[in-house]
């Protein structure tokens, strides 16, 4: 699977909710071969303002079209760039990138919070026709646009959102105990915040279900050859988040 | 009768800087073009001049905590600390790989004691590897670090030393955190240096206002990028003029354009760090781009760039 | 009772700077607001903390021939050399309309000499005049310049001759282009230096490769600008820890949020250089953002940011 | 007469030539006060790359439509970027600034080279409805577009080209004696290349015709503080040519 740097002109660049975007590019040698929890690393800018690539979960991936989607959030400048592309405008994107999910189980839980929920979009469509639950979390009724995404491919939706405005309220890892007493799941996959993912991995294992999270951290290169994204793994061995993940079995990292 | 295009083009770029023979000037900055390998899909690794691989220490590290990277206007912050896995694992596993390639390899080192940094050239004196780089000038570890750049007599310890162990061309980057680059210059080469590069990063810190936190893990961390460039330029053209061994400079080289500037300067070669990460062909590109130069210029070869800046023009 | 805000921001933005005090902790950057009523139609000049003025030496000086300034990423590079009508022009001419303003006026000197510091320090202990701040850091000029800057012994001698010399309260401008900058920092202290304010530029370089002649006339200039903030931050940050006089801080600032940065660095007040050539009402806007940022975090005073970075974060 | 710092509305953006646009915004206050040999001081980029603002020549202003046109040749990045401008993109302008051409005289001569000519285009229109003699210097013919700019204005217009392909061949100053021999002339106005405006002052000198040049210099601020634009003056004084010039009577600078 070689990764290729591909100038991408932009097929479609919808809002689908407040600061969050969805942009699709055209990039068929990206779309054949993205698997799940694989990211793309795109240029913002054509000047060096801002220098560095933004790394960004691929969303969908639809081999035939060749196009791949993202699913972003308007934080800061390079992201704020981003959202002033428009249709046939031609993106500077490395791709694919990174190790994605592992697909071998059958009654998987996907759990999600905040943008984590991004590449989900792609594992749940990726496991389909599966019979498919997902957890997500967000912080008010607002974020649950998510819905929509998941409806598709997921027999069950569970909710949380911090201030209780739709489903349980409280945090994805409140709800989890309950979920997987109910039972039956033979995986996880995580995706959201570090101290989510640490909180899943502790009751995944507690429940003896293989559990994969994808971290993220900041990136320079991509690629693996800046070390900036290391983090901790087994043994004191160091993991490049770029290469090695950004997917990784939940006992490798925490 | 056809015209060799390979032919013209391997000898127009070819240089040797300390014994070592390249088929281009065009080298990768340490740290950035990782042990070599990682950029193999993007970039034909035999078109690069030399791979000057990640600093390499006498035992593994795990480099600095927390955040490692901050961008900053036209430049980026970078607090790696090191993080490498030891000498022993770079013989073992990164440097056959390495050999496949007809490049030559240079082995960044940092020690923590000037004998270590003997030690570690010892140990590199095998097949493979064409020369050492001395990182006496990496801001982001507390020994070992740019306390050897920063302090002439220390830096000349660790080049004698270094020279003493090895009979591999030596190479020593500078920091450019020092008030008189030219005096540093002359005193590495004193000690034995076979060459010089420079820049390494510029010591830097970023704060984040809303959380009142240093951006980097490692509080401060080394500037790199087009932002250093005029202040890699200048050091490169002073050191350049203090001192008769070659120099290799880098510093915010994105473009052919920028190479063609530092080898006017005075350098005899150059290397392509942070331009990797924001193009992964750069190397590739900027190396055709000096190409393209010297044809309009009606140049035959590289050489004839080093040091051509004219003060009087 | 309705709240006056024009005197809760007045009394949430004052400070005072070795006996000098200023409504906001925003100052110009000595030799990029001339003599302070060049941008008078930009900005409200009652509203800026203290005018800087251009270096001003004993004679007047007609500065560098040829090209003066480059754009670099993120910077430029000036090599202005000092072009000032002299100090009795500027108490002559410019002064008397800086007093119009209710505003502290701060002469930068440059002498050729130890002694034409104290000269001018001397000449300038007049009505009108809030303090002088010594350039022993400019790189543009020979003497007078940088060699002060980047010699501790220098350095002191000019300190304390001018102390001497004058009541004024006296302002050391440091050269980033050294290895120790606390070091400096404490040098200036010890000699009598009643505040300090960094960064002066970097030494730059740029080569037109088409001409093969570099840019400036003067061959190497000084980098402000963004792309020397990481690199100022970090200076303004060692120097803040290293002495107890206050620090002015400046360097590639161009918002609000960059002027915090410096301030919880260290720096208990802010210049601002480039940012107005960028956009001439800079200084005001910054100004505002500061206040808006001390109401959005609850704070009563300006000087609750002061080396208010939390390490530990 | 303030100097303004307006986001001006793009009107109109036509390239007018190979390399050669023509920019008109909307900027009631400046258009209003605006004389010939007065520039504007442009900001290109809203990030910092290019950082410093890019000085181009009022070309032309409409006090009642509340319009500026500038006629600019695209040489570098600034310029680069300004031509990507659409209709009503905002620009950052500060203007007018500079010191502008004296109008008192009769028979001018006006006499531009290169983007010299720009300038002097505002120039003839507001010295109508006196006599107007223009001397045109391009390299080529295709420089020649500046023939239909003046053509409304000027009742004798005298072309050089360095080739000959339009006019007389050579430099515009190699015309210039014979027609200043040629006589009636009362004042000279010059615009372009350093040597080429030195030769005009001599001339102009030797014929005893006062002369205004017009010069150009690297500017950071545009009003006066930086000192980054200053040249030599008459007894050793420096001249500002951001706000003493750029429009100077020859024997000021030379
Ligand atoms: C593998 C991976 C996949 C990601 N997938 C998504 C996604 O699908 N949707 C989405 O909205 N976001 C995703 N992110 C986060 C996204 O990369 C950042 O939000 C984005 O880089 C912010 O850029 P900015 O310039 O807008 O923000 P700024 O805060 O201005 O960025 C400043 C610098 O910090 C880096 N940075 C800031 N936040 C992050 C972050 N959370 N992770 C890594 N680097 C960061 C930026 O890349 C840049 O170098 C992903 C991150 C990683 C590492
Ligand atoms: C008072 C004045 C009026 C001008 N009027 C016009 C005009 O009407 N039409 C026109 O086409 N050009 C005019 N110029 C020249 C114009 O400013 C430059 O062509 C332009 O700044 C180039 O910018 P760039 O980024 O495209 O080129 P680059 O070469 O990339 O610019 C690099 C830097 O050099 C400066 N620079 C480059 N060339 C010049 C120059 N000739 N003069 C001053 N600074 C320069 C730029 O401003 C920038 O800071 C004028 C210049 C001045 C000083
Ligand atoms: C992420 C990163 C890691 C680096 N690691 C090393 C290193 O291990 N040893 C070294 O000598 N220099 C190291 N450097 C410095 C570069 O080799 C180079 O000197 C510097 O970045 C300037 O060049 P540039 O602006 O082209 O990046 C590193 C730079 C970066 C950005
Ligand atoms: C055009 C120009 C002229 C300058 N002249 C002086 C000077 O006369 N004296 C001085 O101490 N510093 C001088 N400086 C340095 C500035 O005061 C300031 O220290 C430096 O530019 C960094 O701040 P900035 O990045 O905000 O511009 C000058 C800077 C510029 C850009
Ligand atoms: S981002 Fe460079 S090693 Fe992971
Ligand atoms: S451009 Fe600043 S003084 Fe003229």
């Amino acid at each position: 699977m070689p990764k290729i740097l591909v100038q991408a002109p932009v097929v479609q660049h919808i809002t689908i909710a407040n600061l969050i975007n969805k942009l699709t590019m055209y990039m068929p040698g990206v779309a054949v071969q993205a698997v799940p929890g694989q990211f793309i690393h795109l240029r913002v800018s054509d000047s060096c303002q801002p220098l560095l690539r933004r790394p960004l979960s691929i969303a969908a991936a639809d081999a035939a079209k060749g196009t791949v989607s993202v699913i972003y959030r308007i934080v800061g400048t390079g992201t704020a760039r981003l959202a002033e592309l428009k249709t046939n405008d031609v993106v500077d994107v490395m791709g694919p990138l990174g190790t994605g999910f592992d697909p071998e189980c059958s009654r998987p839980l996907l759990i999600g919070g905040g943008m984590g929920l991004a590449p989900l979009v792609f594992l749940a469509r990726w496991l389909c026709p599966r019979p498919l639950e997902v957890l997500m979390g967000g912080r008010t009724e607002q974020e649950l646009f998510w819905l929509e995404l998941y409806k598709k491919t997921c027999d069950k939706i569970h909710v949380t959102t911090d201030d209780g405005s739709v489903g349980q309220r409280g945090f994805t890892v409140d709800a989890l105990p309950g979920l997987l007493a109910a039972g039956g799941y033979d995986r996880i996959y995580g995706c959201g915040p570090r101290p989510m993912l640490e909180k899943i991995a502790v009751l995944a294992c507690r429940f003896g279900i293989p559990c994969q999270v994808s971290l993220e951290e900041h990136m320079a290169c991509g690629v693996g050859a800046c070390l900036s994204c290391t983090c901790a793994g087994k043994a004191g061995k160091r993991k490049k988040v770029c290469t090695d993940g950004p997917v990784f079995w939940a006992e490798e990292v925490f | 009768m056809p015209v060799n295009n390979e032919l013209i083009s391997s000898d127009m770029m070819a240089v040797e800087i300390a014994g070592i023979k390249m088929k281009t000037p065009v080298m990768t900055a340490s740290g950035t073009f990782g042990f070599g390998l990682e950029y193999e899909e993007f970039v034909d690794i035999n078109q690069i001049g030399a791979i000057v691989v990640k600093g390499t220490t006498l035992l593994p590290r795990s480099g600095n905590a927390g955040v490692r990277i901050a961008e900053t206007p036209a430049g980026m912050l970078n607090s790696i600390g090191l993080e490498n896995p030891g000498v022993e694992a770079f013989l073992a596993a990164a440097l056959p790989k390495l050999a496949q390639y007809d490049v030559p390899v240079i082995v960044n080192i940092a020690g923590n004691t000037v004998q270590e940094y003997g030690e570690l050239a010892k140990r590199l004196e095998t097949s493979g590897v064409a020369a050492v780089e001395l990182n006496i000038s990496c801001p982001n570890v507390k020994q070992g670090g740019i306390a050897f750049g920063t302090d002439c007599d220390s830096a000349a310890a660790v080049v004698s030393t270094v020279k003493a162990s090895t009979s591999l061309p030596v190479i020593v980057k500078l920091s450019p955190n020092v008030t008189d680059i030219a005096a540093m210059a002359q005193t590495v080469e004193a000690a034995g240096a076979d060459a010089i590069s420079l820049i390494n990063t510029l010591l830097g810190m970023a704060i984040n206002i809303h959380t009142r936190a240093p951006v980097l893990g490692n509080v401060v961390g080394g500037l790199s990028g087009p932002a250093v460039k005029p202040v890699a330029v200048r050091m490169v053209w002073q050191a350049a003029n203090a001192v008769k061994i070659p120099v290799i400079g880098m510093g915010g080289i994105m473009t052919a354009e920028d190479a063609v500037e530092f080898m006017l300067a005075g350098a005899s070669a150059v290397a392509v760090g942070t331009a990797n990460f924001v193009n992964p062909c750069a190397i590739v590109e900027i190396t055709a781009g000096i190409k393209a130069y010297l044809v309009a210029k009606g140049l035959a070869n590289v050489g004839q760039l080093v040091g051509g800046v004219n003060l009087n023009g």
